[in-house]
């Protein structure tokens, strides 16, 4: 898991006259929490969209473990080993929380055994502390559940890195508590985060690095502690 | 504990119902299979089945295509169009190959053979429009398909040198069957056999993995993308598939078994929305429920044609007739509109939804999450509407 | 009949004159109120008002003055509009007519746009150029000049603005023109002498029938730009206004009869409000039972809902106007007693004539009607506190909730107005075509054409667009090449129009672009 | 609730379906046997609804007069008269459905009908095989009713022996064709612009005319249209923009796109013109609907079928009347035929003497001579006299073979189409003239 190597190369994109995003580059070679923070409408979630293949860059490249990736469709990216969750939940409202569990799952992994996908997604939703609710039309959960839903079916693409948009935005504390679990779990299975939030404090005591984005542009970069989990 | 066994019945409950399901949906085939038997029904009654099945394939594979994979198309009949006109064609003129000097003579397509060929072409003609349509979504892919079909359909009827203009193309009989009678029931047979045929073909894919991408894809596309499903290519796959399908009905139902030739007026925007709103009041997440909605329209519109509605209750006009006559035929069209808008608005899931619920069971469990959402109450809830981008 | 002829001539001869100046002193108006960094020069403002007033009329200048963004595009389009007619003009008279590049232009013309579109905007990418419209410049290049476009987006990667298109697209009208002269040189629109004034005929019978069409396509786009839906009852709603104005007329013309004793017949332009206003109740009525759920998040899956509900709406309308009304064509009288307006020939020099000129009377009223009505539109949306906050609603519906614009209000509102606008349309056309329930089917496809060209939810785009399609299916109609097809075929020109640019560029010419 | 509401809203509206049947005066014995006859005519879209309508009228109106008179006395026994009408929606494939259905279900003893000719091809097969007596009253197609179909888009024909119980009283198209180019030719015209629709009806009549003006040495052009289209200024700019004005132009086109063209037509001013001769079809015979909405079309000539108004029996005033007062026009022609048909059925069944017995009512249906609304009518080939002459085209098989086609010319605005002069053929002229110049008045 270690062989992690994401690679930004001059990433530009304009949208009319707009520049949104202005010559980023950066890189992600080790499994580490990173915080990508910015003010409204500095183009974080420009960033995102062109990282994950929802947007073609204007310029510049993007390699993901020795594979180029801007420019190619959202599905090819996260096939590659990148994965994403959105600002605003985006569950699959009339398919079940197995259903959406599955997408990836079969997605990736045509060929595997159905009740082996299965089982595996239900470890992931008890890890996730909603297993109860397998069966369940995923519009029917309320918006925690969902995000924590979303976080479950990121798991199911085995990505080596993942881009968490807003992971905190409107949830319970008591599910936060959850998500906070979820990302050091995962980070300690070697994936690489990349945090995106409004909530400084809890991107500041996350990351291992700190990414500003400010009109666009890459400011500053500059290494922050890392707290110790809470209990 | 007494609530696990409240759910265990339920669940019981449940399988007894779906039990009970496939026993009367297991009656219904039966009732199809024996009804040409029934010396007392005529002819007639078997010529409004074949079509009755015709319909339920274009609806249930538009449900597939719009209610399952949310590609809203308005093409659906020129496919099938293209399925017979390329079908009707090729028996009669052969292929021409004129600048390599190849020509393949009619008769070397059997009946078969040209329902073959118009059903790739249709896929053909399918994978071409399902590429262009890649970029295009909700309404500008609807208007997209009304311009594809009107265009389609203003080219056979004015390329009447070809394609016979109105007076239509006659394909090449599939069935040569003396006997009237006889035939009629071969006919029956076939298309009901077509019909079951597509409809389990439709349910695998509906069931397969593709099906459960193609409903990712309908809910969110872009959620399917990032989630590694390969939106393109599954777009792309079930207009093709459906294209078949309706190409593959179309030329097999003009070959002589359910009409004896196919015209331009058929591809008209009236006979598409005509497959939506069975499509629609028969239930449009629902293969059994489309088909069952295209049969049952259909019925109902042609019982009403007759229908003359007569109030007297003790009101007479001077010469002694009713006071109040309404004769449905004229206005049939126009209340079979009302029940479709009134079914998109209240019972979204089409009429049928209700009994399908019920024989699957599906409504005990939502009584289950209600009941499980309201012992979970730790919601903040998040704005509502707003959009990503 | 002649002395309304000479003043028609006269009206010809002093209008484009009086409208230039006119526009002169206007235009320049436009800056007032502006901020310093929106400013337009002077210069380009008194020259637009000259051209455009000129060309244009008070079309132009209600254009200009309404949306400064247009003057350059439209200065420009009449400029290269001119030097391509008159350069095609020498070139069909130069070069042979069974030239052997027809096939070249058929088969090749498509095959390097392909090429085109799909090699040039790779190559813009990877040379880190803006990419923006390459796609269709490329597409439209490649089918107007072959291979040379490779040469000339390749190597210096310009920015591709509208100039661009526009130039690129006349080429490419220019080329079709060109294969029409190859394919039959009979045709009329290349003949001399009759090409120049058969031109403008067909133009002018664009330009009438176009600014027609606009008036019911602005309903659609004005739904669309606030509600986000396109509503596909728009036929039905078109059809059934007729109705409404027709059924007012008829039985208004007995009323007044019986009382005065004499036979009266009311001016169809009576018609108008009255279908408005009925139309305008059954819209919003309609938008409160079945379109507002849809806002309040009851509904899932709102863009296809709101087609199959809009559609089922019109599927309504249009089988009980058949039970009520019969499926007997009818129309009302006329606008006015003047069968047509008649530009008499004149002979300019020994060998060249131009003229007649013929537009049909009712026609003609019944354009400067949509005229009125476009523009009283634009006014309304651009000067009125309930026009802004339809435009804001438009715009954020998040903000204009804040700012105390009710959204609810402002839906009905729109799909009500829409509806009217279409309903207007109707009882505007009853008086000049026959009129049956099934008539809203071939208008409201002409209407999505439109607004698609035109770009879904800019009420200014609707109206170009209306002209566009006008004209193309004008000249579509009057230049193909096979005479007995060419009528035949007049939807499906503008179809292509609408798949070309569905595909090529979905906002059309003035759609807001979306990222 | 509410959907529990709308559900019982529905059932009630299925539960309220009772039927009414008309009951017949009483002042005849009838039998308990009723005859049923089946009428086949396109009563919704995509069909020709308005002409539909009008078939369906009369029809009923057949059967309302005939037993109002004791209905159909076949050896002393009246037997009451029904007739069932099947809408094919103009559509060949709900054609054949809805005629099966008839057969079967209705079990109806003859059939009348069909304005669309698709339709009537397509039936043709069926009626034979059931061996329904037939009698066509409006498709025009030469093929249809034809002494078997030798041609049939490239398939052998179906009925080796030909359709035998087939009848038609509606002209031939090429019977048509025949008289409008003949007057035309006569008045020296060489120059001829044809406006087609592009179906079933416009084609064939189209390329028959064109054949014949080709023969005599005139120029035809020919213009396609689609049916539905409104705006025809773009195509007639382009007949305006000739170095010289047509001859004649000549509207193969139905219903209310027919109505447009010609208004827009002589709004232009370019036909009827000093230089252009202005032909439309039977529908302008419609006054009322052709005035409505074609107020310009004054001195435009029309063709149209069976019997001049100047010669109507006592029969045609009185169901046009009839027609007047229900729809308030003139009685279209397939109207009147569609009435006559009814008529001949009830007289050869009398004649027969059996109303089941189809080869006996066939044979009356060849021997039938009797005066009705349109004239007296009569078949000259069928199995009675098997052998056409060299040159006598198939479908005179069972063709009623003395249609009027006349060509009437409006000369005053608001006109009825009673009052229009008849001028040609010449035995028929009312005003004495071939034609009358716009702006004059004979």
């Amino acid at each position: 898991m270690s062989d992690i190597n994401l690679e930004l190369n001059k990433i530009s994109m304009r949208f009319g006259g707009n520049q949104a995003v202005d010559h980023v580059s950066f890189s992600v070679t080790k499994p580490e929490l990173i915080g990508l923070i910015g003010p409204n409408g500095a183009g974080k979630t420009t960033l995102t969209n062109v990282l994950s293949g929802m947007l073609k860059p204007s310029s510049g490249t993007i390699y993901l473990n020795g594979k180029r990736i801007d420019g190619h469709p959202a599905y090819d990216v996260t096939r590659a080993g990148l994965g994403r969750t959105f600002q605003i939940t985006r569950a699959l409202g009339r398919m079940t929380v197995m259903e959406n569990m599955m997408v990836p799952g079969l997605a990736l992994k045509p060929n595997a055994r159905k009740a082996d996908l299965e089982a595996r997604a239900q470890e992931i939703l008890g890890m996730l502390t909603i297993e109860h609710l397998t069966h369940e039309l995923s519009r029917a959960l309320s918006g925690g559940q969902r995000k924590l839903l979303e976080l479950g079916r990121l798991l199911m693409l085995e990505p080596s890195v993942i881009i968490l948009d807003e992971p905190f935005a409107g949830v319970h504390p008591r599910l936060q508590e959850t998500i906070y679990k979820y990302i050091f779990r995962v980070h300690e299975d070697g994936k690489a985060i990349i945090l995106i939030s409004h909530d400084m404090g809890a991107v500041f005591e996350l990351s291992q690095r700190l990414l500003v984005l400010h009109n666009g542009a890459l400011k500053e970069r500059s290494g922050c502690n890392r707290r110790l989990p809470r209990p | 504990m007494v609530y696990l066994r409240q759910i265990e019945s339920r669940i019981d409950q449940g399988i007894g119902r779906r039990r009970l399901g496939y026993i009367v949906l297991g009656l219904i085939i039966l009732f199809f299979l024996w009804f040409p038997n029934d010396t007392s029904q005529s002819n007639y009654a078997k010529t409004v089945f074949i079509s009755g099945f015709f319909y339920a394939i274009m609806s249930s594979s538009w449900a597939l295509l719009a209610g399952i994979a949310g590609q809203f198309s308005f093409g659906h009949m020129a496919f099938m169009g293209i399925g017979a006109y390329v079908a009707g064609l090729i028996a009669r003129d052969g292929i021409m190959f004129a600048t390599l000097g190849i020509a393949i003579t009619p008769e070397s397509f059997s009946a078969i053979g040209s329902i073959i060929i118009g059903t790739l072409v249709a896929g053909l003609v399918g994978l071409v429009i399902g590429w262009l349509l890649l970029r295009l979504r909700a309404a500008y892919l609807a208007l997209f398909t009304i311009a594809f079909s009107e265009l389609f359909r203003i080219m056979m009827l004015t390329e009447y040198d070809y394609t016979g203009g109105s007076n239509g193309l006659s394909l090449r009989p599939l069935l040569q069957i003396a006997d009237v009678d006889t035939a009629r029931q071969v006919e029956y047979y076939l298309m009901f056999a077509l019909l079951i045929v597509c409809l389990l073909v439709m349910h695998w894919v509906a069931n397969s993995p593709i099906g459960l991408f193609l409903r990712a894809m309908r809910e969110d596309e872009d959620a399917a993308s990032a989630l590694g499903v390969n939106v393109v290519r599954y777009k792309i796959l079930i207009f093709v598939f459906t294209s078949m399908i309706v190409g593959l009905a179309g030329a097999i139902f003009y070959s002589d078994v359910g009409s004896e030739r196919i015209i331009p007026e058929q591809l008209e925007v009236l006979q598409m929305s005509l497959i939506i709103a069975y499509a629609v009041i028969g239930g449009m997440e629902s293969l059994i429920g489309a088909a069952a909605g295209a049969f049952i329209s259909r019925y109902m519109l042609e019982a009403m044609r007759e229908v003359v509605i007569s109030l007297p209750f003790g009101l007479t006009t001077a010469d002694g007739g009713d006071a109040f006559v309404w004769e449905t035929g004229a206005w049939r069209f126009a209340l079979f509109g009302v029940v479709m808008v009134f079914t998109l608005r209240y019972m979204r899931n089409g009429l049928l939804y209700p009994f399908i619920t019920w024989f699957s069971g599906r409504d005990l469990a939502m009584k289950e999450t209600v009941s499980k959402r309201d012992g979970d109450g730790d919601d903040i809830v998040e704005p509502m509407g707003a959009d990503d981008e | 009949m002649v002395i309304q002829d000479t003043l028609f001539v006269l009206w010809l001869m002093v209008a484009g004159p009086l409208w230039a100046v006119l526009g002169l002193f206007v235009l320049p108006n436009v800056n007032r109120g502006r901020k310093n960094e929106d400013l337009i020069p002077d210069t380009t403002l008194k020259i637009a008002g000259v051209i455009g007033g000129f060309a244009l009329g008070p079309v132009g200048l209600g254009l200009f003055y309404f949306e400064p963004l247009l003057i350059r595009r439209t200065t420009l389009t009449i400029g290269v509009v001119l030097t391509v007619f008159v350069s095609s003009q020498v070139m069909v008279r130069v070069v042979d007519p069974h030239f052997p590049s027809a096939i070249w232009l058929f088969l090749a013309g498509p095959l390097w746009a392909a090429l085109a579109a799909y090699f040039i905007p790779r190559h813009y990418r990877d040379e880190e150029a803006d990419d923006q419209n390459v796609l269709t410049a490329a597409a439209l290049g490649g089918f107007a000049i072959g291979p040379l476009i490779f040469g000339l987006m390749w190597k210096t990667t310009p920015k591709i603005n509208r100039d661009w298109m526009i130039i690129l697209g006349s080429l490419g009208a220019w080329q079709i023109y060109l294969l029409f002269a190859i394919q039959n040189p009979t045709n009329p629109c290349v003949q001399a002498p009759f090409s120049v004034t058969y031109l403008t005929q067909q133009t002018a019978n664009g330009v009438v029938i176009g600014c027609i069409y606009s008036l019911m396509a602005v309903g659609l786009t004005l739904i669309y730009s606030v509600q986000g839906i396109v509503s596909f009852a728009h036929g039905q709603l078109y059809m059934v206004g007729g109705y409404f104005s027709f059924y007012f007329l008829l039985h208004a013309g007995n009323l007044l009869s019986e009382l005065t004793g004499t036979e009266v017949q009311v001016n169809p332009i009576w018609g108008i409000p009255v279908a408005a206003v009925i139309v305008f109740l059954m819209g919003a009525i309609f938008e409160r039972i079945f379109l507002k759920p849809m806002h309040d998040g009851l509904i899932e899956r709102i863009s296809e809902y709101a087609i199959l509900i809009t559609f089922g709406f019109g599927f309504v309308i249009e089988y009980t106007t058949l039970a009520v009304a019969g499926p007997f064509p009818q129309r009302t009288d006329r606008f006015i007693e003047i069968r047509r307006f008649t530009l008499e020939r004149a002979q300019i020099t020994d060998d060249f004539a131009f003229g007649p000129i013929n537009i049909i009377g009712d026609r003609a009223f019944a354009m400067v009607v949509g005229i009125i009505l476009i523009f009283a539109l634009l006014y309304f949306l651009q000067r009125t506190w309930t026009g802004r906050a339809l435009r804001a609603t438009s715009q954020d519906r998040q903000a204009a909730a804040v700012t105390g614009i009710n959204p609810t209000n402002m839906n009905t509102l729109s799909f009500g107005m829409g509806s009217m606008l279409a309903a207007m349309s109707g009882a505007a056309l009853i008086p000049i075509f026959a009129w049956v329930p099934w008539v809203g089917a071939e208008m409201v496809g002409r209407s999505y054409v439109i607004v698609v060209l035109g770009g879904l939810g800019s009420v200014p785009g609707a109206l170009v667009g209306g002209i566009v399609v006008g004209i193309v299916e004008a000249l579509g109609a009057g230049c193909h090449p096979d005479p007995s097809r060419g009528a035949a075929y007049k939807e499906a020109f503008a179809l292509v129009i609408f798949a070309l640019v569905l595909l090529l560029k979905p906002t059309g010419l003035f759609g807001r672009e979306q990222h | 609730m509410k959907r529990r509401a709308i559900f019982i809203c529905l059932i009630a509206l299925l539960a309220v379906l009772p039927m009414g049947i008309a009951q017949a005066d009483g002042h005849c014995e009838f039998a308990d046997y009723t005859i049923t006859i089946g009428g086949l005519a396109p009563l919704s879209a995509p069909g020709a609804v308005a002409g539909g309508v009008a078939m369906d009228w009369a029809f009923n109106q057949a059967a309302d007069d005939i037993n109002a008179d004791c209905g159909v006395a076949i050896d002393g026994v009246n037997y009451m008269l029904d007739v069932v009408t099947g809408d094919s929606e103009g559509s060949p494939e709900r054609g054949q459905a809805v005629t099966e259905r008839l057969i079967q279900e209705d079990g109806v003893d003859a059939m009348v009908g069909v304005y669309h000719s698709a339709v009537g091809l397509a039936t043709m097969g069926m009626l034979e095989a059931n061996q329904i007596p037939t009698v066509f009253s409006e498709p025009w197609n030469d093929n249809v009713s034809a002494n078997g179909i030798l041609e049939y888009d490239g398939q052998p024909p179906r009925f080796e022996d030909g359709i035998d119980h087939v009848f038609r009283i509606s002209p031939a198209s090429s019977m048509v064709g025949s008289v409008v180019v003949d007057w035309l030719l006569s008045l020296g015209v060489d120059d001829v612009v044809m406006i087609v629709e592009n179906t079933d009806y416009g084609q064939p009549a189209a390329a028959d005319e064109a054949a014949r003006f080709e023969a005599a040495g005139a120029t035809v052009s020919k213009i396609d249209v689609e049916l539905g289209t409104e705006d025809f200024v773009p195509i007639l700019s382009r007949i305006q923009a000739r170095a010289e004005a047509p001859d004649v132009i000549r509207i193969l086109v139905t219903g209310e796109t027919s109505f447009n063209l010609t208004q827009q037509m002589s709004e232009l001013g370019i036909a009827p013109s000093e230089d252009t001769i202005c032909v439309t079809n039977q529908f302008a015979f419609q006054s009322d609907q052709y005035w409505a909405t074609v107020p310009d079309g004054n001195y435009c000539a029309f063709n149209r079928v069976g019997i001049i108004p100047s010669l109507f029996s006592d029969a045609a005033v009185e169901l046009n009347a009839k027609y007047e007062e229900a729809w308030g026009d003139i009685i279209p022609s397939f109207a009147m035929a569609s009435y006559d048909a009814v008529h001949i059925l009830k007289d050869s069944m009398e004649r027969a003497g059996s109303y089941s017995d189809a080869a006996a009512i066939v044979g009356a249906i060849e021997a039938v001579d009797i005066e009705l609304s349109q004239g007296r009518y009569y078949f000259d080939y069928g199995s009675h006299n098997p052998d056409l002459p060299e040159g006598t085209p198939a479908f005179m098989w069972h063709q009623w073979p003395d249609p009027i086609v006349t060509v009437m010319q409006y000369y005053e605005t608001g006109q009825s189409g009673l009052e229009a002069a008849v001028v040609y053929p010449e035995v028929y002229q009312t005003h004495g003239t071939g034609y009358i110049v716009p702006g004059t008045s004979p």
